[in-house]
């Protein structure tokens, strides 16, 4: 396995990746939902390569796992706060398509 | 544990404690107990100040857990400052959110929109333990948290605002949560290369490094998610929506001290944490030229607006391109580094002062006048003027805190950092500050000057409707902030001395 | 004397505070209001009186400083008041034709809307200029300056009307755009020679500076007077002035003969004498160009106050010329001509306010804005025409008045100084006021309106326009000062000898 | 003591007149007839101080520059002649029955008051700034003389005269101040300053034509004939006696005359003037038919005379002193003698027939005989003690003291027209003998008496007349000759032999002569000034606003690209493009420069 690349640094790069699309498909896509979920993958991806580094020393490094778990947690809290946003601004939208619904 | 020390764990962790009371109580109580915690908090900054300008250093190591790992707050000279404009704009800011409901945003209750939103009190103190806690904490973890603890609560505070703020504060939440994202992946390497979170000790291990790229990856990512939360010309679309559309109340924190929050961690990162590196002077130049031309793009666009808060929003823009444009100046020349960068530094912070304490006052004045007359268009306002001279004096005092006229800690700013350029030999920050002085003068007069006017008031007109205590109380307010900005004037001197404890030469 | 050092804080401290008592007095408090005001300007008076005696006489220089602006290393530059003769000289004449302003504006006023406002920005300006004349390094003279810049634009823009509005953007953009300059050079200068204190001969370090970058002196200089010219109506930057007339008359009065205008060349009298140093600049070479510029300026300006129909615009571009005569006298290089100038900073102020508060008291009563309204109006208003004709006389420079005194001065001091050429100007410039003061004297006393042609004999007694008192006194008191200080010239603490006192430093 | 009173006494009562209006209308008017009643004393105080004292001094450190006034025995006699010529026009103004007095006779004497004082100052005067300031008091109060009856003659003769005076003014402006600056400021040191000062030729120059004006010298005489005729009679009196002879003063004070470097090119100019003077307005004169204009006229031709002078001294430095002291005893003969003769101008209207018809044509025949220089009258004191000042000194080859009798003869003509012109002119007769007949009386007088006192007693130079033979003849042959003239001339009018364009009616050559030419030519050179300049003005503007137009232009373009790049950001795709690319050129740069280092 040492010729290819060891487990660590594969991750690592499979987290930079994840961080790079989850950037470019949040600015460049219209749909807030859309949005909300790419900004979602861009934590995740950050937070895989965040991983990635603290395994490569042998005791994994405690310092990087305290980052990671803080990570986690706002996640889901501008994940909360972004759903409640967009939910009230869908709300606004509904009224003025009503008509040609049914 | 002396009172100095006490009360750094206090100003992070009292206010968090009193968002949590006001959940728990109805809307008058709310006010009662905002106004009371923010008296405290200013109470506690106090003692931390005395002990800063005596030239100490308190530093308060929370729960014995010792660095890498431990949160480590340092009460230094930058800590100090930050902490004595937030406090005496935030007392301010309280008062007149108490005073005046309404300014708080507009609440959806059962039946229809009620002004004043009871969740305004529990957020502004959440936001404002997070500011302090961004200025104390001496650890990159301890920033990232409360960074974002500020973020949150600021696009919580915008929403209020109603049905028009929304869609902005969902536009403020993706940028400063991509910025943070960025800084968060920034720390990771920068703590995966030295393996410690505490700024000292990066700054130590980064010193002995010689292949520089990895930090200095690393300090890109962190300037540029910071850049993304302080809004810097390119990507400042997010700032002048959000802060005209919030509440009243809200304007003037958002563009007074969240965004000071920011630029608080970026000088951080830039002087503490990490020591020049060679590819940084291209960084600094970049920023540097977004600096200026935030300054020249930001006036002229301000010039072009038609409603008030757009304009004064706009004036932010321009305020921050001036704090960018001393990052050049502050990369060791040829000449004696101490001396100079320290001008520059100096310049900055009480710039960023300055403009904290001018900008509340106009927000505050922009955002009473939208709440009194319906609308901040700048063809309804003409005459407005007539029942408030003392609202107007005041926008004039803080016209002058912006402009950086005499007598105000814009001026002293300027000058530092006019000094500072010319010892550097960078004539081009003197044509672009004299520049934007100028264009900053412009469109001052064109915010204030229609409220000159003598045109005669519809009578059924709001503006015409007699003005009642509470205004009166809130216009006071604005006098406040206008007077703090010409008496701060005088403190430039004292200021540079107190940035001088422990700083980073 | 400790208690001296307290009096310039005092006296500039005064003004603001009866602005901030005025600022929240609401409208129907007339009489509270117009007490406060007189007994600031009184009180301001009698602190200037009392400082003459130890200032001029026995030499003493109180000062009061405070730290200010932070400097990279060393300790940091402070805000220094200091009242030397100079500053005394333009603080007495500010604050004598303060109090009589105030009076004339009180009476102005009467029963028009925001009086409150405008006695609050007028005290303002009253701490701006007695803040400029004592100070004692250039920071602070930058400091009062920007603030005076701020604080008349509300004056101006007093009525509030879009022309009122227009004029005082322009006047913006004109005084911010030399405050500007002012603010580089001061940048620069500090940079280089450390902060410039005003010192008798000239600063020291400035002048080895000097002689260090020549070249780089005299860039700052321009930069410096350019910025100054702007405020003391230099010909290529005085289209400001005119347009401001459209303010109230005691603003006019106070722009032009006081305040605003005065600012500008006491400014280029400190740098060319207190910063520099009438020798360096010599050496320099940058005086002549002055010269010619102040010179040029006199003429232009005598020209254009020719071709006005309308009294107040007249008066303006009578003031752009006049002005001048200051910076031709200092910048002669004679210890005459420096004493020419300095006294005729006070004499043109004397002489101009009257003729403002005259030109006021014309629209006031008889709303004549014309030159033509003005034929007959001596036998209707024969006091006012009596002080227009006192005021009209020191223009031209007629003997018992102030402005002959003046151009006496200047007229020796040009002859010592290597420009003897300067006579022929001042000889053209009389010759011009003559050309556009006598005309509207002789129309005043001798003209006769169209109906009086057909029944002089009716038309002589009954209508003798009434002539408010409160606007009456002011005028007649200054006229009454042009013929006292033109006459009694060579007292011991007349303007005259004060400003040789003030000569003989600067060539010390 | 007695300096300062005779200064200020009528400066006081002119104040009292002028304040009598803010009394009301009624109570004004009666206070302004009393201050008028009591005017002519105000003149004593001066009176009795020339006559007094010899010699006298005041003075005040603290006034202007230093003041100081002082009574020397040509400022003595010319004091005395002032002050009775000003007190008699004083008298003939207001001493007269309420009915007679004309309009505003308040404000005249007023005038006339002021112009006393100042005339007063400039005989007094030792330095230069007093003497400026008299001058130009005088000479500007005398503007309210002239425009006293305010039709439309006498407003165009006050234009000429205040544009001559300002003119005037401002030359001895500059010529004081180059004196002073030379060291002159005291009069007893000017003349020496001037000589030794480098700019010499400029300062006469300069003094010539400030005084020039005043005197009446040939070029810059024409306000005079002009403002005589306008001004009330006893105005003229004045005007003509007293205040004409504070040019000459004002020569003998400052032009160098008894310095050493003789002004050659100066003395020639100003006599060849002054003899132009002289002859040309005798047949300008000739020609007028208002007696008022023919007598201007025959004060130009005698100031012509005076001038000359002046002349001789700067010409010849050794014999100044005697000519000075012949200009100042020949001034008092010229003022007393022409001031009788115009007062007496309505004297003639209102007295000439009936009982005082004939002490009124003794009178006016006398005082004309003075003028004219017959031999036992002070005009012949005068002129001889003239001619022997100018004895060796010829100009273009003729001797000078054979052309200054001609003068006399001129005179003669002239005064012959007056007699003319004066005796078809109508009567009024007014009744009883009033102020206006007495002080015309005392004038005369001191006509008779006051030459001769002045020259035997108070000027040492002067020197006697000589009453031998050829003495009384050198004086009574040009009379003659003029006489001789005066009759061919007007039996030849009488057979109208006389060619269209000498018909004496006044049409041919209106007063002021070459005054009409020069103010067209001002006017045009005006015209055509202000138009260039006008053209300049207007294009500069243009300049100005096109470049401003420009400048806008520039700015709205910026604007626009600055508004349209905004709009590009507004949206969210566009700002997250820009920040990507942002990101991505940090990042390559960084690392790029990074890993070169």
């Amino acid at each position: 396995m040492e010729a290819g690349i060891d487990i660590v640094s594969w991750y690592l790069l499979i987290g930079t990746v994840m961080t790079i699309f989850g950037i470019v498909r949040l600015l460049l896509v219209r749909d807030l939902l859309a949005r909300l979920i790419a900004l979602d993958v861009t934590g995740i991806g950050v937070l895989v390569s965040l991983v990635a580094l603290a395994a490569r020393s042998e005791p994994t490094d405690p310092v990087l796992q305290a980052l990671v778990i803080t990570g986690l947690v706002i996640a889901v809290a501008f994940t909360g706060l972004g759903a409640v946003l967009i939910r009230r601004l869908e709300g606004l939208q509904e009224d003025p398509p009503r008509g040609d619904h049914q | 544990m002396t009172l100095a020390q006490f009360s750094l764990g206090a100003l992070a962790l009292v206010p968090l404690l009193g968002a949590a009371l006001t959940m728990v109580l109805p809307h008058p109580a709310r006010r009662a107990l905002g106004v009371v915690t923010s008296l405290l908090i200013a109470g506690l900054t106090v003692p931390v100040m005395i002990s800063v300008i005596s030239g100490e250093l308190p530093e308060l190591v929370l729960g014995g857990f010792e660095a890498p790992l431990g949160i480590h707050l340092r009460g230094d000279g930058l800590a100090a400052v930050f902490l004595g404009v937030t406090s005496l704009v935030g007392v301010t800011i309280t008062g007149y959110a108490a005073v005046l409901p309404k300014s708080t945003g507009t609440y959806l209750s059962s039946t229809a929109w009620v002004p004043g939103h009871p969740g305004f009190w529990p957020l502004w103190l959440g936001c404002w333990s997070g500011l302090n806690a961004v200025y104390l904490s001496g650890d990159l973890f301890n920033l990232y948290v409360s960074l974002e603890l500020v973020g949150l609560t600021a696009v919580a505070l915008v929403a209020l605002g109603g049905r028009s703020s929304w869609e902005p504060a969902l536009r403020y939440l993706f940028i400063a949560v991509l910025g943070s994202l960025m800084f968060l992946a920034g720390v990771g390497l920068l703590v995966s290369v030295t393996g410690t979170l505490d700024l000292q000790q990066t700054r130590g291990e980064l010193e002995g490094l010689e292949d520089p790229t990895l930090p200095l990856l690393a300090l890109t990512l962190m300037t540029v998610g910071l850049a993304m939360k302080v809004a810097l010309l390119p990507m400042h679309r997010w700032l002048v929506p959000a802060h005209s559309a919030a509440p009243s109340a809200v304007s003037p924190i958002l563009s007074g001290l969240v965004i000071k929050a920011a630029m608080v961690v970026m000088l951080r990162c830039w002087l503490w944490a990490v020591p020049v590196l060679q590819g940084s002077e291209w960084l600094a130049w970049m920023l540097g030229a977004l600096g200026a031309a935030g300054v020249l793009i930001g006036s002229v666009l301000a010039l072009r607006q038609d409603r008030l808060k757009p304009l004064v929003a706009y004036s932010t823009v321009a305020q921050i391109g001036y704090w960018f444009l001393a990052f050049p100046l502050l990369l060791p020349g040829e000449n004696d580094a101490a001396q100079l960068a320290s001008g520059a530094y100096g310049g900055v912070v009480a710039m960023a002062v300055g403009h904290a304490i001018a900008k509340a006052g106009l927000f505050t004045a922009a955002g009473f006048l939208k709440d009194r007359c319906g609308t901040d268009e700048m063809s309804a306002l003409r005459g407005a003027g007539a029942h408030h001279p003392v609202l107007i004096l005041a926008m004039g005092m803080c016209a002058v805190g912006l402009l950086g006229l005499p007598i105000s800690l814009g001026f002293s700013g300027k000058w530092q950092l006019a000094t500072a350029a010319v010892a550097a030999e960078h004539w081009w920050v003197i044509l672009v500050v004299a520049a934007g002085t100028l264009l900053s003068a412009a469109y001052m007069l064109r915010g204030i000057a229609p409220l000159l006017l003598q045109a005669e008031i519809a009578e059924d007109a709001p503006a015409a409707s007699p003005v009642s205590v509470r205004e009166r109380v809130g216009e006071i307010a604005v006098l406040v902030l206008g007077v703090a900005t010409i008496c701060t004037g005088l403190l430039g001197a004292g200021l540079s001395d107190l940035l001088e404890v422990g700083s980073w030469w | 004397m400790v208690v001296n050092d307290v009096i310039p804080l005092g006296l500039v401290l005064l003004s603001v505070v009866v602005a901030a008592i005025i600022f929240p007095l609401p409208q129907r408090l007339a009489g509270l209001r117009s007490a406060v005001n007189l007994a600031g300007a009184l009180i301001k008076l009698v602190l200037v009186v009392l400082l003459v005696p130890p200032v001029v006489a026995d030499g003493a220089r109180p000062e009061f400083a405070v730290p200010f602006l932070p400097t990279g290393g060393g300790e940091a530059i402070s805000l220094v008041l200091r009242v030397d003769p100079l500053a005394l000289f333009f603080a007495g004449l500010s604050a004598v034709l303060w109090l009589l302003t105030t009076i004339y504006a009180i009476g102005y006023l009467k029963g028009t809307a925001y009086q409150s406002r405008f006695f609050g920005f007028f005290s303002l300006c009253v701490a701006a200029t007695v803040g400029i004349s004592f100070s004692g390094n250039l920071i602070t003279f930058l400091v009062f300056y920007e603030l005076l810049t701020l604080v008349t634009y509300p004056l101006v823009a007093h009525w509030g009307d879009e022309k009122s509005l227009q004029a005082a953007r322009l006047y913006m953009r004109y005084a911010l755009g030399g405050g500007v300059a002012v603010l580089v050079g001061v940048v620069w200068l500090t940079m280089e020679a450390g902060p410039a204190d005003f010192a008798e001969g000239g600063a020291a370090d400035v002048a080895e500076f000097a002689v260090r970058s020549p070249t780089v002196a005299v860039i700052i200089f321009a930069l410096l007077v350019g910025g100054l010219g702007v405020k003391s109506a230099l010909v290529p930057l005085h289209s400001w002035l005119p347009a401001a007339m459209v303010a109230p008359a005691p603003v006019s009065a106070l722009l032009h003969a006081v305040a605003v205008v005065k600012a500008g060349v006491f400014g280029i009298v400190r740098v060319v004498d207190d910063v520099y140093g009438i020798e360096v600049a010599w050496e320099l070479g940058v005086l002549t160009p002055l010269l010619v510029v102040a010179s040029v300026t006199i003429i232009y300006g005598s020209y254009q106050a020719l071709r006005q129909t309308e009294i107040k615009r007249r008066l303006a571009f009578s003031t752009v010329s006049q002005v001048s005569y200051v910076v031709l006298g200092v910048t002669m290089f004679s210890m005459a001509g420096t004493a020419g100038g300095v006294v005729h900073l006070v004499h043109q102020g004397i002489m101009k306010i009257t003729l403002f508060f005259c030109a006021g008291l014309f629209a006031e009563a008889m709303g004549a804005h014309k030159i033509s309204d003005l034929r007959g109006a001596g036998r209707r208003m024969p006091w006012t025409s009596a002080a227009f004709t006192v005021g009209a006389f020191g223009m031209i420079g007629l003997p018992p008045t102030a402005g002959f005194i003046s151009k006496w001065q200047l007229g020796l001091g040009a002859l010592e100084s290597p420009h003897p050429w300067v006579l022929v100007v001042l000889v053209i410039s009389s010759l011009l006021n003559a050309a556009y003061f006598l005309p509207v004297v002789y129309s005043l006393w001798f003209g006769e309106r169209e109906d009086d042609a057909e029944a002089p004999e009716t038309a002589h007694e009954q209508e003798r326009v009434h002539e408010p008192g409160l606007l009456l006194a002011p005028a007649l008191c200054t006229a009454g000062f042009t013929l006292i200080v033109g006459l009694a010239a060579s007292l011991p603490f007349s303007p005259l000898e004060i400003s040789r006192y003030i000569a003989e430093g600067v060539f010390s | 003591m007695l300096m300062v009173l005779s200064l200020l006494t009528p400066l006081a009562l002119t104040a009292v007149i002028a304040l009598a209006g803010t009394l009301g209308p009624a109570r004004g008017h009666k206070v302004r007839r009393a201050a008028a009643m009591l005017s002519p004393v105000t003149v004593l105080p001066a009176a009795t101080l020339s006559v007094i004292t010899p010699e006298a001094e005041l003075q005040a450190p603290w006034l202007l520059f230093g003041t100081v006034f002082t009574l020397d025995p040509a400022a003595r006699a010319l004091t005395l002649m002032g002050a009775l010529l000003y007190g008699a026009a004083l008298m003939a103004v207001t001493w007269v029955k309420l009915r007679h007095t004309e309009r505003g006779s308040g404000a005249l004497s007023g005038f006339l008051m002021v112009c006393f004082a100042g005339n007063i100052g400039t005989y007094w005067a030792a330095d230069a700034v007093s003497f400026y300031l008299a001058f130009a008091v005088m000479s500007f109060s005398a503007a309210g003389l002239v425009i006293h009856y305010r039709h439309r003659a006498a407003r165009r003769a006050t234009r000429i005269y205040l544009v001559m005076s300002v003119i005037s003014e401002t030359a001895i402006l500059g010529g004081l101040i180059l004196t002073a600056s030379a060291g002159g400021y005291l009069v007893a040191d000017a003349p020496a300053a001037v000589a030794s000062s480098d700019r010499t030729g400029l300062i006469v120059a300069l003094l010539l034509i400030g005084f020039g004006v005043k005197a009446g010298t040939v070029p810059l005489h024409v306000w005079l004939p002009l403002a005589h005729p306008a001004a009330p009679p006893a105005a003229s009196a004045v005007l003509s006696g007293a205040m004409v002879k504070a040019g000459l003063v004002g020569w003998v004070r400052f032009l160098p005359l008894g310095e050493e470097p003789a002004h050659v090119v100066a003395g020639q100019i100003l006599l060849t003037l002054a003899l132009v003077g002289a002859f040309a307005a005798v047949v300008v004169g000739v020609l007028q038919k208002d007696p008022k204009v023919v007598l201007a006229y025959s004060t130009i031709s005698q100031m012509g005379f005076m001038t000359s002078l002046v002349a001789v001294a700067l010409l010849v430095p050794d014999i100044a002193s005697a000519a000075i002291a012949a200009v100042v005893l020949y001034a008092v003969h010229h003022g007393l003698a022409k001031g009788a003769l115009f007062l007496g101008v309505p004297v003639v209207k209102h007295y000439g027939r009936g009982r005082t018809g004939v002490l009124v044509a003794l009178g006016m025949a006398g005082a004309a005989l003075a003028v004219a220089g017959a031999p036992l009258t002070s005009g012949a004191y005068g002129k001889y003690v003239s001619k022997d000042a100018v004895e060796g000194i010829s100009v273009l080859g003729v001797g000078l003291d054979q052309l200054l009798p001609l003068v006399a003869t001129g005179s003669t003509l002239l005064l012959m027209r007056f007699a003319w012109v004066l005796s078809r002119a109508e009567r009024a007769p007014v009744g009883p003998p009033d102020g206006e007949l007495l002080s015309w009386l005392a004038v005369c007088a001191a006509g008779v008496t006051v030459p001769w006192m002045v020259g035997l007693w108070w000027l040492p130079g002067a020197g006697e007349f000589g009453w031998t033979a050829t003495a009384l003849w050198d004086a009574s042959w040009p009379i003659l000759l003029g006489i001789a003239v005066g009759v061919a001339a007007w039996w030849a009018a009488l057979r109208d032999l006389l060619p269209i364009w000498l018909r004496p009616d006044g049409t041919k050559v209106e007063p002021g002569d070459i005054v009409v030419a020069k103010e067209s030519l001002v006017m045009r050179g005006w015209e055509g000034a202000s138009a260039g300049l006008e053209a300049a003005h207007a294009a500069s503007t243009t300049v100005r606003s096109r470049g401003a137009g420009a400048g806008r232009g520039v700015a709205e373009w910026l604007r626009r690209g600055a508004a349209r790049a905004e709009l590009t950001l507004s949206s969210w795709e566009g700002s997250g493009l820009v920040i990507l690319v942002l990101t991505a050129a940090a990042v390559v740069i960084v690392v790029w420069a990074g890993g070169m280092w």
